[in-house]
């Protein structure tokens, strides 16, 4: 709680500093305090407040996810901050990053289906402002149109889910809907609930076949909002449909089970053998942001101590792609050309930043000592472990397409040569974000266990 | 001793490490005298050897150091000197030494003496090894060893891609057979946890395998003999050998090398006695070189190639006195073959030596006058290889054909025949070469010469060996039979009857038909062989010795290169195909995702509500309440 | 008596509603549309909600309905130039909306409880009075989130539609 | 002291050699191998005399995995073999100016502590982050500094990553698989596992998968020519000399032990593919035309021999194998830095436009020659030791398949013989400028090595046998 | 009174549903983007039936509470959503989403 309220100052400051023609501490000030937040949430030293426990409860689960959105967020913000630097509307669009935030946060933390719905409208709300945001841009309309239509249509779903939720329960309460949901004379319309929660939940996270949205807004998106939207959005929208089946459906049913296997599998495939002959990176980073959902939505099939490498998994893929999109955001500059061709001979013309995608990328691609192996690995120890051995060959088969195009990155970037005159944004926020990010994914490569025995 | 076998073993390997590092600043003579001398050296510690052996002294083993173990089995560098092997050394230093005296007057021309000299001495020291060495491992050093020098020494005028393609050849052919004596020494070592003869000799009687597969080792071990020997079907490598400089032909294809298989064979005697349907075998194989090397000997105009169809006629000889069991009498044909055959080869050197390269006969002619040494030591080694009493051949030759015709007639027959062409075809030799009127171009003529003095001293003793060699081994008091015999079964000598004295005369009488034939043909009409292109019938097949080489070419080297090729491109690219296929797949799989992703929302509604029904219908409405 | 009121409100709802979707005019889809909120309206009344079927008045027909005319108007969108859809795309629509609802009751009939006993208790639970309770006392957080919910939308619209002014 | 010294050794040479700037790079990473070596041969002795030099860290405490570090008589020479390739590959790399030479050295630095830590790990997980991060050095070495059209080139080195890439996937989920039943990625724990026939079974593949893609046998042998052509010099060294010895290495180690059974029962055809591979490779290098692919389809043929020792199941087999592992390593490095001398002079790799070299530099020709025989397994040298142990060992199986494996010994004097023949032999046809002293040392070292190991391989032997028996126990 | 005893739960529960798909039908049917916002407000109106119908059901306030959040979701959102369509429309002229298809592939 204190820390929903502690990121709704944050927003708000950020909304009268510019009354206070405060613009230029709007940035800093935000990212300290977000930093700070951070690390006095992490540390487990924010004094609550109490008797508000019905509706945002702050567990383990709660408090490690949202420091991750923190993070996360403060990372976004300074590398948004040069795209911002000269717009009149810098505090709108810094308010409205951190009012995600809080969103993101009431997703994890939600103790009531209405703080639910009412987080994930939050940040869905604000993801179709931003994704509209460059208002001159026909892709960033289109973008914003087709994401607002179809994001709206997934939130009618959602809703009829509580809805249903509600009319077996006549509650809200999460605690009284995981008794429901274990006890044997519960309604059915309480199951359809939760198949029309879970459909819902698929969309947001870009699960196949709900998925089609992603590639397109991906693109249309400014960068910076890509780099949101893959990043905190999903990792959020993961551990909320991860705590909402954790609380709806412990104990999955077996065709349910059954369903979502083949949907974990059609998202891994769609999104790696799509992104195979994508010819813009925004789109690349988009399909294989959707395999990655295949992978992380793994983790649902057996959800018993499944949290922490659900956890790991989204640091390492959100600080991946971190990572990634500060070179994004480095070599396309201006929006309309976001070609691969964009990065050749990246490895000549600028070695640190053709280093800091290839870590990344190779992150992703799941190659060891990086974090994103140890992600891959944990999740395939645990679902071997539920027993479910065919997936785990499906998913090391994507493992292999995913090197395809990831590695045809790498490879432009190393063995093209330059396309000369090219300039690149080259602001040190963006090398900031890059080596932070950098260093986190070998560190958490190399110490696994920072984050493992978290939950 | 061990002083003598450590000198014995090193000398030639020191010749040879001096001579290839520091030969270019040695000089050419120099380095000559020091690959000589280590022979030399090593021939001294030989007859000291022999001299101690002889006199009755126990045989010597001498360890080194240890090799190396595979499973149980202990492989040392470690040597036997026995009657057998110093016998072997004593020849094979002898001859190596004159041979290399020999070398320092032929080989002065040539810019890479002292590279040559290098691998002799490699050669003896691998030879050594082949001969003293305790078990078959050591053994197989020597025998890789010498087929490398084989191959360094007949691709020595390395510019011409001829000779290093016969070069290759010999190699590979050599190759085949080590594969057989590889397979031979694995049965052996497996079934009896050793490789050293003495052991394996004193294991055979212990039934610790089964006939059959001692049989097979056999085999094997014959097949590797068959490849260094160059017995059919393994026989082709060794004329083409004689691309190499002629003393090389001398000394390994003719004197040591080739004579390796038989004293393997020998070597393993108490092994090969045992199987008796492999003896057979062999036998009958070398009757069958014998007989078919001879009859392509017969129309030959190389002079070296005539030699060397008759060296592989000879060691065809010699397997078949192995075959029957008589080791010792092959080992007395070997001695007296090392004699002669060497005797010939440096003659044919020093007539080519003179001509300036030119090895055709029918260029040749009347060269008894201006060489008249070469001339007399090459008539007696002829007479020698003739059979002709009383020279060494004549001897063994004869022993040879008795053993076989107490054992079986058409050996006999077959042997007889193959005499009786070596006595035809080197007659030819002597007098296309030697007789008549100089054929030559007039410049040859003008330089036309006696070879000096390092080239006719080795001729003169090796051409009296090759008159008196007989001695070792004379019918019905054989000092060679009495010194081999501890290493053999016993088993009783012919008596020397009516019916051998028989032989001998058919023998002879044989030889001098053969004369008499080339007497008459070359001799007396001068008749000079027809140009290539003119020869036929069977005159051709013989000249193009039975289309061995074409077969082989035919039916296993070109399917070979017809394989690899199918494989290289057509496999290779099958399989690569297969493998980039599967990329292939899922990338066309992405075109078609393209086209669903076509950017109109109505087609991405349509997919989100066919999944949310989809899931509904599986999930509840077809579910068993 | 009341089933008939149901039915009737019941069959004006899912009229207009059906005419807003297909009729080619836009303002007069909006027209049916706030019919169709009244009609839910009564519905609401029906429950004895009244308190929510006047916001729902408010909110709906007052508030969304006028801004979307608002729009239209702006546009100047009446006239009917919707470029015809294919028919293929036509029947998909209505083929894969038919198959959402049979499949979405045929759920929901599935599902239904066998035995359903109404609870008649008479105790007040949708008056303003307890409504408020509810809603400032257990529900109060949500609450003020959703006003953080429409800062949100607020200033998004704002973001969206202000020009960018050079500073 | 224990045993992770030299990976800290090479860890630090690579960040150093990295850090020195492009001038020093190359000596700097050359001084960091030979203290590598150092290292080795210092931990060597330690371990004869019985000290313990085994390292076991806890790392991932969550799933027990720890950082732990086994040293046997085998690990031992196999790190002496990476160890002691990487200076002569590092010098190899002398003759070549790289561009950016201080990434490409460190790069081959981190390789070889990949490689060296994938021979030391005792910890099943560890081991395969090892195992898998010494593919991605490898790859941009190959990528930036190889030869050959930037697109064909990309083309078959991406297929090189994705292949193994590919296999090793499948090892990574066998190796989950057996620390589900387990609960431990530790390889006593991991041995002492009881699994039933079928789960062997399914082991069995997926490690065979993994090393038959990385050895390569075939048919998984398709990236090898072609990345082996595209690669530079120093990479191919690096993965024809150590790297594929990885894939061999494992199965001695990791697979045949956890998959006894089902190797056992299955030898006749695991041996078969190894033979078929070995005819095969052999067959094939024939009509090479590219020297570096001959070389690399040589090596196919020669790597089958190995795997089919491996997988005969006899001490011999497994003696032999190390042994040739060994041999085959320092043999093929010497023979890519041969083609390399031969490549800075013509500046092409096709065997046609070579010849008469020999002529011009018989210094040179005397060494390719002592290396080219060695490969063909010449006896007194190393290679002989090792391809007797391993055909005997497949005597030991069937005889048969000694005959047919045995025919290495002949197809493969015939391709050397034929390709030393067209590249050196010959009148002279282009000018050769005579090698140097200094690019002279790699051959010198090469020949020495080969023929002193050929002399007295007993050492080795000595001290190998103990870890062999008790794998062999194992598999028992 | 309540008005569940005379008409049953499932009525309400078939009419939300059939109202929710006529959202849905439009949505696929109309390529108008305002008729589509429509659609959305049927949608979501039909869920607030629902909604209140179980509040009724269970006799519960909290369903009703409910509803105003989606009242407050569905304001915020059609505020949104016409500031993107004004801006569409701005740049291309109307607001037929068939013209929205730049982003593909």
């Amino acid at each position: 709680m204190t820390t929903l309220i502690a990121i709704i100052g944050i927003g708000i400051f950020c909304l009268l500093a510019e009354i206070m023609n405060l613009k230029k501490i709007i940035i800093p000030v935000s990212i300290v305090a977000l930093l700070t937040l951070f690390s006095v949430n992490l540390a487990g030293e924010l004094p609550e407040i109490t008797g508000y426990e019905s509706m945002i409860i702050s567990d383990k689960f709660a408090k490690y996810f949202s420091s991750l959105f923190i993070v996360l967020t403060a990372l976004l913000i300074l590398m948004s901050a040069p795209s911002y630097k000269n717009s009149s509307k810098l505090s709108d669009f810094i308010s409205i990053k951190v009012f995600m935030l809080s969103g993101a946060v009431a997703m994890v933390s939600f103790s009531n289906m209405a703080m639910f719905f009412l987080g994930i409208e939050v940040l869905s709300i604000g993801l179709y402002i931003l994704a509209g945001s460059d208002r001159l841009n026909i892709k960033s309309n289109e973008a914003g149109m087709k994401y607002f239509l179809m994001g709206s249509f997934a939130s009618g779903i959602l809703l009829f889910g509580i809805t249903m939720l509600y009319g077996a329960t006549g509650t809200f309460d999460v605690g009284t809907l995981y008794e429901a949901s274990i006890s044997a004379s519960t309604e059915f319309w309480f199951y359809i609930g939760v198949i029309l929660i879970t459909i819902g939940m698929l969309f947001k996270v870009a699960a196949t076949p709900m998925h089609f949205w992603a590639p397109d807004v991906y693109e249309g998106s400014p960068t910076q909002v890509t780099a949101i939207m893959s990043t905190l959005a999903k990792v959020a929208a993961m551990a909320s449909f991860f705590k909402l089946i954790t609380i709806l459906n412990s104990t999955m049913e077996h065709r349910y089970t059954e369903v979502m296997i083949v949907v974990v599998i059609a998202t891994m495939l769609f999104g790696n053998i799509m992104a195979l002959r994508q010819k813009k990176i925004k789109r690349v980073i988009a399909y294989s942001g959707i395999s990655h959902t295949g992978f992380m939505l793994m983790t649902l099939l057996n959800i018993n101590a499944a949290e922490n490498n659900l956890l790991f998994y989204a640091t390492s893929y959100a600080i991946a792609g971190l990572a990634a999109f500060s070179v994004i955001l480095f070599v396309i500059k201006n929006e309309d050309n976001d070609q691969i061709e964009n990065f050749n001979g990246l490895g000549k013309s600028n070695p640190l930043m053709a280093f800091i995608m290839t870590i990344a990328l190779l992150s992703m691609a799941g190659i060891p000592i990086l974090a994103g192996f140890f992600a891959k690995f944990f999740l395939l120890n645990q679902i071997i472990t539920s027993g479910f051995i065919g997936l785990a060959i499906v998913a090391i088969i994507n493992s292999m397409i995913a090197v395809f195009y990831y590695f045809k990155i790498v490879v432009a970037m190393y063995t093209k040569e330059p396309t000369y005159g090219k300039e690149f944004a080259n602001h040190s926020e963006y090398y900031i974000v890059g080596i932070v990010a950098t260093v986190l994914l070998v560190l958490i490569g190399l110490f696994p266990d920072a984050i493992m025995n978290l939950i | 001793m061990n002083t003598t076998i450590l000198l014995l073993l090193f000398a030639p390997l020191a010749g040879f490490l001096i001579t290839l590092f520091f030969g270019k600043k040695l000089g050419k003579t120099v380095s000559g005298a020091i690959g000589t001398a280590a022979v030399a050296i090593s021939f001294l510690c030989t007859l000291s050897l022999f001299s101690q052996i002889n006199a009755g002294e126990t045989i010597a083993t001498f360890k080194l150091a240890d090799w190396f173990s595979i499973g149980n089995i202990k492989i040392n560098f470690s040597f036997l000197f026995d009657q057998l092997s110093v016998l072997w050394l004593l020849f094979v230093t002898g001859i190596g030494s004159l041979i290399h005296l020999y070398s320092i007057s032929y080989m002065h021309e040539d810019e890479n003496m002292h590279k040559f000299f290098s691998y002799l001495n490699l050669f003896v020291f691998f030879m050594i090894a082949l001969v003293a060495g305790s078990n078959l491992l050591i053994m197989f050093i020597g025998w890789e060893g010498v087929g490398l020098c084989s191959y360094l020494l007949i691709g020595f005028w390395y510019k011409n891609q001829d000779y290093n393609d016969a070069a290759k050849k010999a190699f590979i052919m050599n190759r085949i057979g080590d594969l057989g004596f590889l397979i031979g020494i694995f049965i052996l070592g497996f079934h009896f946890q050793t490789l050293e003869f003495l052991e394996i000799k004193a294991l055979l009687g212990k039934d610790l395998i089964t006939p059959s597969l001692l049989s097979i080792a056999a085999l094997c071990l014959f097949i590797g003999a068959c490849g260094k020997s160059a017995q059919l079907p393994l026989a082709t490598w060794l004329p083409d050998a004689m691309a190499g400089p002629t003393p090389v032909s001398a000394l390994i294809h003719a004197a040591t090398m080739v004579t390796a298989g038989i004293f393997m064979i020998t070597r393993m005697n108490f092994l090969f006695d045992l199987t008796p349907e492999i003896q057979n075998v062999i036998a009958i194989v070398g009757a069958i070189t014998a007989i078919v090397a001879a009859s392509i000997g017969l129309v030959q105009n190389d002079i070296k190639k005539v030699l060397a169809y008759s060296t592989v006629s000879q060691l065809g000889l010699m397997f078949l006195a192995l075959g029957l069991g008589a080791y010792e009498v092959a080992v007395f044909h070997v001695i007296t073959h090392a004699f002669f055959k060497a005797c010939l080869f440096l003659g044919s050197g020093s007539v080519i030596h003179a001509l300036h390269g030119e090895q055709d006969m029918r260029n040749m002619g009347g060269l008894r006058k201006v060489m008249p040494i070469t001339f007399w030591t090459m008539m007696i080694s002829t007479l020698a290889i003739s059979g002709i009493f009383p020279f060494s051949g004549f001897w063994s030759k004869d022993e040879i054909l008795m053993t076989a015709f107490h054992a079986n007639i058409p050996l006999w027959v077959i042997g007889s025949i193959a005499s009786i062409m070596t006595a035809f075809y080197m007659f030819r030799l002597m007098y296309l070469t030697f007789f008549n009127d100089f054929r030559g171009t007039e410049e040859q003529k003008h330089h036309l010469h006696e070879s000096p003095a390092l080239i006719t001293i080795p001729l003169v003793i090796l051409a009296a060996l090759a008159a008196i060699g007989g001695a070792i081994s004379l019918p019905g008091n054989s000092w060679l039979n009495h010194y081999l015999a501890p290493l053999f079964k016993k088993h009783e000598a012919h008596h020397l009857d009516g019916q051998a004295y028989m032989l001998m005369a058919i023998a002879t009488v044989g030889a001098l038909v053969g004369i008499g034939i080339a007497y008459a043909k070359y001799l007396k009409k001068k008749e000079i062989p027809v140009a290539d292109s003119e020869v036929q019938g069977l005159h051709k097949v013989l000249s193009d010795k039975y289309y061995l080489d074409e077969i082989y070419m035919a039916t296993i080297v070109k399917p070979i290169y017809m394989i690899s090729n199918f494989a290289k491109k057509y496999v290779e690219k099958f399989i690569s195909k297969a493998v980039i296929g599967l990329g292939g797949a899922t990338y066309a799989l992405s075109i078609k995702g393209k086209k669903i992703q076509n950017g109109n929302i109505g087609v991405y509604l349509f997919a989100f509500i066919f999944g949310m029904v989809g899931f509904l219908v599986y999930v509840f409405v077809i579910r068993v309440k | 008596m009341l089933e008939i009121v149901f039915y009737i409100l019941s069959a004006i709802t899912l009229g207009t509603a059906f005419l807003t979707v297909v009729s080619k005019n836009a303002i007069h889809s909006a027209i049916y549309l706030v019919i169709c909120f009244f009609a839910l309206a009564g519905h609401y009344l029906l429950f004895n909600s009244q308190f929510l079927a006047i916001v729902h008045i408010i909110v709906y027909a007052g508030a969304i309905m006028v801004l979307l005319l608002f729009t239209l108007m702006l546009m100047n969108l009446d006239n009917d130039d919707e470029t015809k859809k294919p028919l293929f795309a036509k029947l998909a629509a209505v083929f894969s909306a038919g198959i959402l609802g049979l499949v979405l009751i045929a759920a929901l009939r599935k599902a239904q409880p066998e035995n359903i006993e109404y609870v008649n208790s008479g105790v007040d639970y949708q008056s303003i009075k307890v409504l408020g309770k509810v809603l400032l006392n257990e529900y109060q957080v949500p609450f003020e989130f959703a006003s953080i919910l429409l800062l949100v939308s607020m200033i998004g619209a704002v973001l969206i539609s202000k020009k960018e002014e050079k500073i | 002291m224990d045993i992770s010294i030299v990976l800290i050794v090479l860890l630090v040479g690579a960040l150093v050699t990295y850090l020195s700037g492009n001038k020093f790079a190359s000596k700097t990473a050359l001084i960091s191998s030979i203290a590598a070596f150092g290292a080795t041969i210092i931990s060597l002795n330690a371990f004869q005399n019985g000290e313990d030099l085994d390292v076991n860290l806890p790392w991932i405490s969550q799933l027990n995995i720890n950082f732990a570090l086994h040293v046997d008589g085998l690990s031992l020479v196999m790190l002496v073999l990476t160890t002691g390739l990487l200076p002569l590959i590092i010098l190899s790399g002398f003759i070549t100016k790289f561009e950016n030479s201080k990434s490409i050295y460190a790069l081959m630095l981190f390789m070889g502590f990949a490689m060296a830590g994938t021979f030391l790990a005792s910890d099943g997980f560890l081991y395969y982050i090892f195992w898998e991060i010494a593919l991605i050095p490898i790859y941009f070495i190959a990528l930036n500094w190889g030869n050959g059209d930037v697109e064909e080139r990309k083309k078959a080195i991406l297929k090189f990553f994705i292949y193994t890439f590919a296999g090793s996937l499948f090892m990574l989920l066998a190796f989950i698989y057996l620390y589900t039943k387990g609960g431990s990625f530790d390889i006593t724990k991991l041995y002492a596992l009881q699994l039933t026939t079928t789960e062997k079974t399914y082991l069995f593949i997926a490690f065979f998968l993994a090393y038959a893609i990385k050895i390569p046998l075939i048919p998984f042998h398709t990236w090898q020519a072609n990345t082996y052509s595209k690669a530079p010099a120093v990479g191919t060294m690096l993965l024809s000399g150590i790297m594929l010895k990885m894939g061999l290495y494992s199965v001695l180690r990791w697979q045949l032990p956890l998959t006894d059974e089902v190797a056992k029962a299955h030898v006749p055809y695991i041996v078969g593919i190894s033979i078929a591979g070995v005819i095969y490779g052999a067959i094939v290098t024939l009509k090479q035309k590219n020297l570096k692919k001959f070389l690399a389809y040589s090596s196919l043929s020669h790597v089958g021999l190995i795997a089919a020792g491996l997988y005969s199941l006899t001490f011999e087999g497994f003696q032999g194998a190390v042994l040739q592992m060994l041999s085959h390593g320092i043999v093929i490095v010497g023979l890519f830095y041969v083609v390399e001398l031969i490549y800075s002079r013509y500046n092409t790799y096709e065997i046609k436009e070579m010849g008469g070299i020999r002529i011009q530099d018989t210094y040179f020709a005397s060494l390719f020659m002592i290396i080219m025989l060695a490969s063909v397994a010449l006896p007194t040298t190393f290679n002989f030791i090792g391809e007797f142990n391993l055909l005997y060992s497949l005597f030991k199986v069937n005889i048969w398949y000694a005959v047919l494996a045995g025919t290495t010994i002949i197809l493969g004097a015939f391709y050397m013989l034929r390709m030393f023949q067209k590249v050196m032999l010959g009148g002279e046809t282009k000018s050769f400028k005579k090698i140097s002293k200094q690019e002279s040392i790699v051959l010198i070292i090469v020949v020495g090595l080969t023929i002193f190991f050929g002399l007295f391989p007993q050492p080795i032997i000595d001290l190998i046998t103990p870890s062999l028996q008790s794998i062999l126990t194992q598999i028992k | 009174m309540n008005i569940l005893e005379h008409v049953g739960i499932e009525n309400y529960l078939t009419l939300s549903a059939l109202l929710f798909c006529i959202g849905a039908f439009g949505l696929l049917y109309r390529r108008n983007a305002i008729i589509m916002f429509m659609s959305i407000e049927i949608m979501l109106n039909a869920v607030n039936l629902l909604l209140v119908a179980f509040s009724s059901y269970h006799e519960d306030p909290s369903g009703q509470v409910f509803v105003f959040f989606t009242m407050a979701v569905a304001a915020a959102e059609v505020a949104v959503g016409l500031a993107i369509l004004v801006s569409v429309f701005r740049n291309i002229g109307n607001i037929d989403i068939d013209n929205l298809k730049n982003l593909k592939g």
